[in-house]
């Protein structure tokens, strides 16, 4: 059972308090009237399934019913980061590649980095902003 | 019958506390401290059970978790039967009442025994894959006596008295066993402060400490364990678990504990004197670092007939000597490839009973151990091995020959010893289990001979299990892994942990040795076990790889090896040696199996905890649920909602029938009024300027004009176009809405609107909150409910100023109230929504007025019956995820031309759904009226097609309509709405076939006059 | 935010009101007393209840302004006021939830929007759908240990913490607003299993409930 | 082949089981085959059987990166039935278990097909309702299915609780008599062993790395072991089909997930028959050898670990005790983890690709075991013509583009 870090909570919390709710960094086709029936079916049902680094999209149910971003080995099940909504990932299968060619150990210390990025600021700004 | 195996001193058993028990109809004693294993063996049972395949006669071979044989059904009464349980496991209360599994009429003179000796030549490794296929028709037959004569224990068959739960934990440390390494361990993280749990499996903490030789400070080690167990106990920052099993190690360190709280003292805890207190405890253990002390078992030599009653593993008998007092034979012959194993000739020969050899594999032994042995007069004859045992019932003795490892045969003559005990050792295995949970896979160790953990985040390995055997340092590095493990968690320092003086002891090499190499070979040799509980032996395995199974797993697979309840904690390594030497190969070569939890057999029970019975689901109740109950509701379940059905009147003793109370409530609502409770919608209040743009983009339908004060149905899709909610909201302030969903979809709904908010639309500035509990909803529908409502409201209904989808405020009953006038029954309707704390006098005020129009309560069924009359859909019943609007007929609520794209829309010009042949929804009216449809039934063109027919469609909704005295229904249909006035088919599993003729979906009031008065 | 429509859902006469909790006490016609309770339970129910959403900044001065209170500044805080009565509570970061003694609800709202103006925001009514229950005794941390998955440790849960986390199979909020026990927040319709949950858990400990 | 029988074990215990053949060769890769078939699980196997001994192509490959039989294949629960709701997807299946009643003298091997039943229960009237619609639906496809009431339940399977205690009471169930279960490891050593005897290559640690392909038609695969050439290449990797895919620069629309299931300590005989409950969530057999098999729901996330999470399991086990509450005091034993790939619709792929000559068969999510014989067979006919036999061409990856779905997740649900 995963220990997941919520970065609007700021702590980790079990994974029962969250659902998965697939590939992050979808977007829906700005234009859907100018887009083919197989673009169309691509965005309804084909989604990245890779065997290691993963971008997926949580939602941290029971908590603070915020959506956010897991980098996980699917392998492993290790988390790598978690980030907000809007944000980009900072670990992917390339930095991963990089970061195994150049023989860099992996940090230790816990599951996982937190935050993608140092300082959030999420508690001064409304979400929609 | 008298403990005849019991030694007069010594042990951690209790004397003075004489435990009565029954094995197999048989009466007993033993004392307080003993296992069911150590009781048995005091009064000199050698037989415990019978194997699974060949019905073999089995004893005790071990003390602990990896006992393969000494399963046992537990239990005095029908409701508290355990079955399976492990004796060697099993703490001894008084009245305990125990059977072996297997065996009949008993385990003495077993019946199948016979078919084992005379069949087992016939039962090969995969034999029932090679026979019991003709004739084809027999297998049925053939397999219910194969499953007759498998199976271990038997399940009760009444329900458990008893009541388990979960307790979840946090904490710095967790350390798993509380033999020296985790006892140093969890000593050494306490100190620094660390919030530590450390638990074992066992009923008294120490592990091999207990029945240790060894001295610590200069005195018995046990001494220092009480000492550390006390000083543990004191702090606050430490909680000690006993009799716990961690038995699953899951993803980032979540660890699960299973805890008996009971079971070593009687059937049930109210037996115990404890009622009310769980039999047994899930600890959920989230666990910032682990140090896994799980220490190491011990694996016994494969010779022939090495399962015959009398035959154990050295450590084994140690434990039942220095611990219970027990010496479970009176002659012993040692079998070993180390010095470590010397120990249990040594206890024999101090506990007064004889020892007739040490039979060492290695060629020259000369440890500490080996040399106190001679000392003690032992005779040690070296470079040989045990290759059989000899007896019937119970070893009578033992043959013994030199061996040469190289070539696997045997070299010289062959030596009888006369005993009634073999005790074997052919080193330890690192009981690694746990760390392999999580997949990562052991790594074998050449010179310790056994694999230990690998490398896994989080987690620790100290003392045996990480190879380390001596008793300093196993101390040493239980105490390191502790510090380390602190120090990891975030503590700031931790000092060294002074540990206690030892005697340095010197050990000799080991030399490996798994299976004995016999005068025979193959299969001719007698028996050689490798796995007792599933009747493996060493020539099954080389038979598999003989046959192409080259794989240890289908090695595994096909021999069963492993596979049994105790997980093959002694045959694993073993097995694997032999399929190593059998395929030339290495055992790394050969691989390594991945454990999975569990570590021991763990009761459903306490995995399930208290979510059972009345707690198994939540059941959710609306504010109105007690007058319900009052008023003799029968209740449905929608999602984890009670809601009322239908209201079932009684009179003169006889309660209506569903149909009678249904025809009744539909009749008072379309004639005069009745009122449901609809508090189980999900609503959910919508604010923001951009609420409206929002509405605008999940619903299909148009939002833009909706003025404040009025409400509008809408439907919601996915963007595959299909149909996922409907319902209606009302817009209460321009930026303000309240939306309604279906019972079930509300949790989904605001998901919903909350992942396109959060994730595609964040620029929109709008906010979802639920408020389906805050409000309870109860709806006043018929033609005298604008009489009714007038009485209790200060609104004004006249229907030009309260017209159909309006909604007005006021109060209704005293009560401020929001009214809609919406109606999902076709009649006046008025919607009524008041704070949920009040909701209770509404709803008893509106019958209090409501007596003289004899309002009628309504439940689920009639709801549906009324909505079904006018053609009105429901979710999830007229739809499955595969219907869009447009199947429905909806056109009307499609908006095709808003500005924005919204969630379905691209979807529905994908070809598949711009179709010329889907499904769309219907009326069907059965040709004979009496007739109400089956829900579910299939609709043919053809009815005299063969099978497989051509479906057209199904009915979706059906019943009787008691307004129309017929049954009516709904259905999807391909092209459904072309053939209006067609008749269709509809053939039933009874031979019948049904006749009816597709109608509009609207039964009654077509014009839609009636909800508008 | 202007165009909202506020609602006075209280009645003036609340003497016949039922709390979330009213079937479940109703129904087991007399109340657990133990002799010695190791957990105590009671209902607080009423109470006036708000969901604030919006700025952290804005609302922050709103409050400050009407209630004379703070927003809880970080994560997973509550903020109660001097008398204990009123409290917010941080729910997400764009969420809060106020708890004030039940009537002073609507004021609240009004004044609380009054200060607002034109700024993004909501407020939700929620008093009807939830309730308060206290949950006091030497054991009641070990009842939580059996009900919550999160950490209830008084070095991971000081006073001054709420979380909204999963209870058994419900959703709840747990909050230790003062030294000697804790506040549950139950949904209305999960209220009833919430407290026969507590019920059972609490059962080897002693257990009574007072009205 | 050496055939097997029960005169023949005879004949061998009295040779001490010296003279066993082998069941299969472990040959060299050859540097052409007319048809390679990437994975040697249950499915891979089965479509190599059935292409060598029913549609004449002899020369044929299953390249396996590990062991026969070592995926899902491995790691089910062993049901058997075919009483799914749309046509195309009950024709499926019934044709296979029209192939499991005879499989074990088919391949001369005991697969242990026990044709013992399954219940679907229902709890609620919509349950009832779905139940209702798909026992039609069955009935008129030729698929044995019937609907049976609370009473008719107990005799069945005389421990089920259907009292009112329940938090969710049973109203009544489909009951499909023909169903069962089966061994499964006994299937694919016994598709292994025929299509062995039939010359079938079977490479075990044979890894494919990468795809031959030139003018969008593909020549053969790269493996560990060097290169092979073929004009055919079938897929049949379960969980690992998008790695496959990606190789060849197709994108399928797949979902790896972990599946679970344990099993209790052994048994004597307690249960008759399978019993799945979609509501409560979990579903129970017990094995020949006395294990209650017991099946968990789908880990939500991606997951390759062959684990998943143990709320899952906690969930499982609370719905056996709601069903069956005796078994409160039974152990469970160990729990597993597949690695199953799922399709948007709980419908497998069967399909031609963009590549010419490679072919996907995938996406079986929770109900491949039951499929193997009918899945080999068809996806065999498919390979063997160059063109989907008519029972799997409505499994086209197509259909995600023009939405011609086959939504099986009412019949797939917990009940695999």
């Amino acid at each position: 059972m995963f220990y997941i870090y919520c970065p609007y909570c700021k702590e980790h919390r079990e994974e029962e308090e969250f659902h998965p709710r697939g590939q992050a960094h979808l977007l829906r086709p700005e234009d859907p009237e100018n887009t083919s029936d197989e673009e169309w079916g691509d965005y309804l049902f084909f989604r990245d399934n890779p065997r290691g680094i993963h971008h997926e999209m949580w939602v941290h149910s029971v908590g603070c019913r915020k959506f956010f971003n897991i980098t996980r080995n699917t392998v492993t099940y290790e988390i790598l980061e978690t980030y907000p909504m809007g944000e980009q990932p900072t670990i992917t299968a390339e930095t991963e590649r990089v970061r195994k060619e150049q023989g860099v150990q992996a940090a230790d210390g816990g599951w996982q980095t937190v935050g993608a990025r140092p300082e959030n600021k999420a508690l001064n700004e409304e979400t929609s902003s | 019958m008298t403990q005849t195996n019991r030694i007069s001193a010594g042990g951690r058993i209790d004397r003075s506390r004489g435990l009565e028990f029954t094995f197999n109809g048989q009466r007993y004693q033993g004392f307080a401290g003993d296992t069911l294993a150590s009781a048995l063996l005091a009064n000199g049972v050698d037989i415990v059970n019978r194997s699974f395949k060949y019905s073999r006669a089995r004893g005790i071979v071990a003390a602990g978790a990896e006992e393969p044989n000494a399963l046992v059904q537990l239990g005095a009464r029908k409701d508290t039967q355990v079955p399976n349980v492990r004796a060697t496991q099993q703490g001894l209360y008084n009245g305990l009442v125990a059977r072996s599994t297997n065996g009949w009429p008993n385990v003495q003179r077993d019946v199948m025994s016979w078919v084992g000796k005379l069949g087992g030549n016939f039962m090969p490794p995969g034999f029932y894959y090679k026979t019991f296929m003709s004739p084809a028709s027999m297998w049925m037959t053939y397999e219910k006596y194969i499953r007759m004569g498998a199976g271990l224990g038997r399940a009760p068959t009444e329900s458990d008295p008893d009541i388990y739960d979960h307790m979840h934990h946090h904490c710095d440390v967790l350390v798993v066993g509380a033999g020296p390494a985790g006892l140093s361990a969890a000593l050494s993280a306490a100190r620094s402060g660390a919030r530590v749990i450390l638990c074992d499996e066992q009923e008294e903490m120490g592990g091999s400490l207990l029945d240790s030789r060894e001295t610590l400070d200069d005195v018995a080690a046990v001494r220092w364990v009480e000492q550390t167990l006390t000083e543990l106990g004191s702090m606050e920052n430490v909680t000690l678990l006993p009799r716990t099993t961690a038995n699953g190690y899951h993803d980032h360190n979540f660890v699960t504990l299973h805890e008996r709280r009971t079971e070593h003292l009687a059937d049930t805890a109210s037996d115990a004197g404890f009622p009310g207190m769980p039999r047994a405890r899930m600890h959920r253990v989230r666990a910032t670092r682990v140090v896994l002390a799980s220490g190491t078992h011990e694996r016994p030599l494969v010779y022939a007939n090495n399962d015959l009653p009398g035959n154990m593993v050295a450590g084994a008998v140690s434990t039942y000597i220095r611990r219970y007092g027990v010496v479970p034979g009176n002659s012993l012959v040692l079998s070993t490839s180390n010095d470590h194993a010397y120990r249990a000739a040594l206890d024999w020969q101090e506990a007064g009973r004889k020892v007739v050899a040490i039979v060492d594999a290695r060629a020259n032994p000369e440890g500490d151990l080996v040399r106190q042995a001679r000392d003690s007069g032992i005779r040690v004859i070296t470079g040989s091995a045990v290759i059989e045992a000899k007896g019937t019932q119970r070893v009578s003795g033992a043959r013994v020959s030199a061996v040469d490892l190289n070539h696997f045969v045997i070299t010289g003559s062959i030596e009888d010893l006369e005993c009634d005990t073999i005790a074997s050792s052919g080193g330890y295995s690192p009981v690694v289990h746990l760390a392999s949970h999580t997949g990562t896979r052991p790594q074998w160790d050449d010179k310790l001979l056994g694999f230990v953990p690998g490398e896994v985040k989080g987690l620790i390995a100290a003392g045996g299990v990480s190879g380390h055997y001596a008793l300093e340092e196993t101390l040493a590095d239980g105490a390191r892994a502790g510090r380390q493990a602190a120090l990891d968690s975030g503590i700031e320092s931790a000092e060294e942990l002074a540990l206690p003086a030892t005697r340095k002891r010197r050990d000799g090499e080991s030399c490996a040795i798994y299976q004995v190499p016999h005068e025979k070979k193959g299969l001719r040799v007698p028996k050689q076990f490798v796995d007792m509980q599933n009747d493996v032996t060493a020539s099954a395995i080389e038979l598999a790889t003989r046959e192409g199974f080259e794989s240890i797993e289908h090695v595994k697979r096909y021999t069963a090896l492993g596979f049994g309840t105790d997980q093959g904690k002694l045959g694993n390594i073993n097995g694997m040696a032999i399929a190593a030497r059998c395929l030339g190969r290495s055992i790394p070569e050969v691989g390594t199996t991945v454990f999975r939890p569990n570590y021991t057999p763990i009761t459903f029970g306490a995995i399930v905890g208290r979510h059972c019975d009345e707690l198994f689901d939540p059941k959710r109740y609306t504010a109105l649920h007690q007058w319900h109950v009052e008023n003799g509701a029968e209740f449905e379940d929608v999602g984890q909602w009670k809601r009322p059905w239908y209201f079932p009147h009684s009179a003169n003793g006889k309660k209506e029938s569903m149909h009678e109370a249904v025809a009744r409530e539909c009749l008072a609502v379309r004639q005069g009024v009745g009122i449901l409770d609809a508090s189980t919608l999900g609503k959910i209040d919508i604010q923001g300027p951009d609420a409206r743009e929002f509405l605008g983009r999940v619903y299909t339908n148009k939002w833009a004009k909706l003025a404040p004060g009025r409400v509008r149905y809408g439907l919601m899709c996915k963007d595959d176009g299909m149909l996922m909610d409907d319902g209606t909201t009302s817009c209460l302030g321009d930026n303000h809405f309240l939306m309604t969903t279906t019972t079930g979809g509300a949790a989904g709904v605001l998901e919903w609107l909350e992942i396109w908010h959060q994730t595609e639309w964040p620029e929109l500035q709008v906010y979802f909150n639920s408020v389906t509990d805050h409000w309870a909803t109860m709806t006043v529908t018929g033609p005298d409910a604008r009489k009714l409502m007038s009485e209790v409201t200060d609104i004004d209904l006249d229907r030009e100023k309260f017209k159909f989808m309006d909604w007005k405020e006021g109060n209704v009953a005293g009560v401020p109230a929001r009214v809609f006038r919406i109606s999902f029954t076709g009649e006046l309707a008025y919607e009524i929504n008041v704070q949920a704390n009040y909701a209770m006098q509404v709803w008893k005020t509106l019958f209090e007025h409501g007596e003289k129009y004899n309002l009628t309560p309504y439940g689920t069924e009639t709801m549906h019956v009324l909505r079904a009359e006018k053609g009105l859909i429901i979710v999830g019943q007229d739809t499955d995820g595969s219907v869009t609007p447009e199947d429905l007929g909806m056109h009307w609520a499609i908006g095709y031309d808003k500005p924005f794209h919204w969630i379905g829309k691209r979807a529905l010009s994908r070809p598949d759904t711009m179709r010329g042949d889907r499904k769309q929804l219907v009326g069907l009216k059965p040709k004979d009226p009496k007739v109400v449809l089956e829900e579910g039934a299939q609709i043919v063109l053809d009815p005299n097609e063969s099978i497989p027919m051509s479906m057209m469609g199904h009915v979706t909704s059906s019943y009787y309509s008691p307004e129309l005295d017929s049954g009516f229904a709904l259905a999807v249909l391909k092209k459904g709405r072309e053939r209006m006035g067609e008749t269709v088919y509809l053939p039933m599993s009874d031979g019948k076939v049904h006749e009816a003729e597709v109608v509009s979906t609207v039964f009654i009031d077509p014009k839609g006059e009636r909800q508008n008065v | 935010m202007s165009d909202v429509k506020e609602f006075q859902s209280r009645p003036t006469d609340t003497s016949r009101a039922e709390s979330p909790l009213e079937w479940s006490l109703h129904e087991q016609k007399s109340l657990p007393h133990a002799s010695n309770p190791g957990v105590i339970l009671s209902e607080k129910p009423f109470m006036g209840q708000l969901i604030l959403r919006g700025g952290a900044i804005v609302m922050d001065e709103a409050v400050r302004e009407v209630m004379d209170m703070a927003l809880p500044a970080k994560p997973l805080a509550v903020v109660s006021d001097d008398s204990g009565e009123r409290s917010i509570q941080w729910l997400s970061p764009d969420e809060w939830l106020v708890i004030v003694p039940g009537g002073e609800e609507f004021e609240l709202e009004q004044k609380l929007r009054q200060s607002l103006g034109q700024a993004h925001f909501s407020i939700v009514n929620v008093s009807g759908g939830q309730t308060l229950m206290s949950l006091k005794g030497s054991r009641a941390r070990e009842v939580l240990m059996k009900s919550i998955s999160y950490d209830v440790h008084p070095h991971a849960f000081p006073v001054g913490k709420g979380v909204s986390t999963t209870f058994a199979k419900a959703t709840i909020i747990v909050r230790r607003t003062q030294e000697d026990g804790w506040e549950l927040i139950l949904r209305r319709s999960f209220a009833d299993y919430c407290y026969r949950w507590l019920l059972d858990a609490s059962r080897e400990y002693g257990v009574s409930v007072t009205r | 082949m050496q055939r097997y029988s029960g005169f023949g074990l005879v004949k061998h215990a009295f040779g001490h089981h010296e003279n066993w053949e082998r069941q299969w060769r472990n040959p060299e890769p050859k540097k052409q085959y007319d048809v390679i078939i990437v994975g040697g699980g249950g499915h891979g196997l089965a479509t190599a059987y059935y292409l060598a001994k029913e549609f004449g192509v002899k020369n044929v490959a299953v390249v396996e990166k590990g062991w026969l039989g070592g995926g899902n294949t491995a790691r089910n629960t062993t049901i058997v039935r075919s009483n799914y709701l749309w046509d195309e997807a009950a024709r499926l299946y019934n044709h296979s278990l029209d192939l499991w009643k005879g499989l074990s003298q088919d391949l001369n091997y005991n697969v242990m097909f026990s044709q013992r039943g399954v219940l679907n229960l229902g709890h609620t009237l919509q349950d009832m309702r779905d139940i209702q619609r798909r026992v039609n639906a069955n009935r008129l496809n030729g698929v044995d299915s019937e609907v049976v009431t609370p009473q008719q339940i107990k005799e069945i399977e005389p421990e089920i609780d259907i009292s009112n205690r329940a938090r969710y009471p049973i109203m009544g169930a489909s009951w499909q008599k023909s169903a069962g279960v089966a061994r499964h490891d006994a299937v694919a050593w016994g598709f292994a062993r025929g299509a062995d005897a039939h010359g079938v290559d079977l490479l075990q640690n044979t890894e494919v790395t990468g795809f031959k392909i030139r003018d969008g038609k593909v020549l053969g695969v790269h493996t560990n072991r060097g290169d092979i050439e073929a004009h055919t290449v079938g897929c049949v990797a379960a969980g690992n089909s998008g790695v496959l895919a990606e190789m060849a620069g197709i994108k399928l629309p797949l979902e790896s997930h972990p599946l679970q299931a344990l099993v209790s300590e052994p048994l004597k005989p307690i249960l008759n028959t399978v019993t799945m409950s979609n509501h409560v969530h979990g579903y129970v057999s017990q094995s020949d050898k006395g294990d209650l098999v017991i099946g968990a729901g789908i880990d939500g996330y991606l997951g390759y670990g062959q684990r998943g999470s143990y709320p899952t399991i906690e969930h499982t086990l609370q719905a056996i005790v709601e069903m069956f509450p005796m078994f409160s005091r039974v152990r469970m034993n160990r729990q597993w983890g597949g690695i199953v790939d799922t399709c948007p619709d709980a419908c497998p792929i069967l399909s031609k690709t963009k590549v010419k000559g490679l072919y996907f068969n995938c996406g079986w999510g929770t109900g491949g075991f039951k499929a193997t014989p009918g899945s080999g067979h068809v996806f065999a006919a498919s390979l063997a013509k160059g063109e989907m036999h008519p029972i799997a061409a409505p499994f086209s990856i197509d259909r995600f583009h023009t939405g011609a779905l086959i939504d099986e997740h009412g019949a797939a649900g917990v009940a695999h």
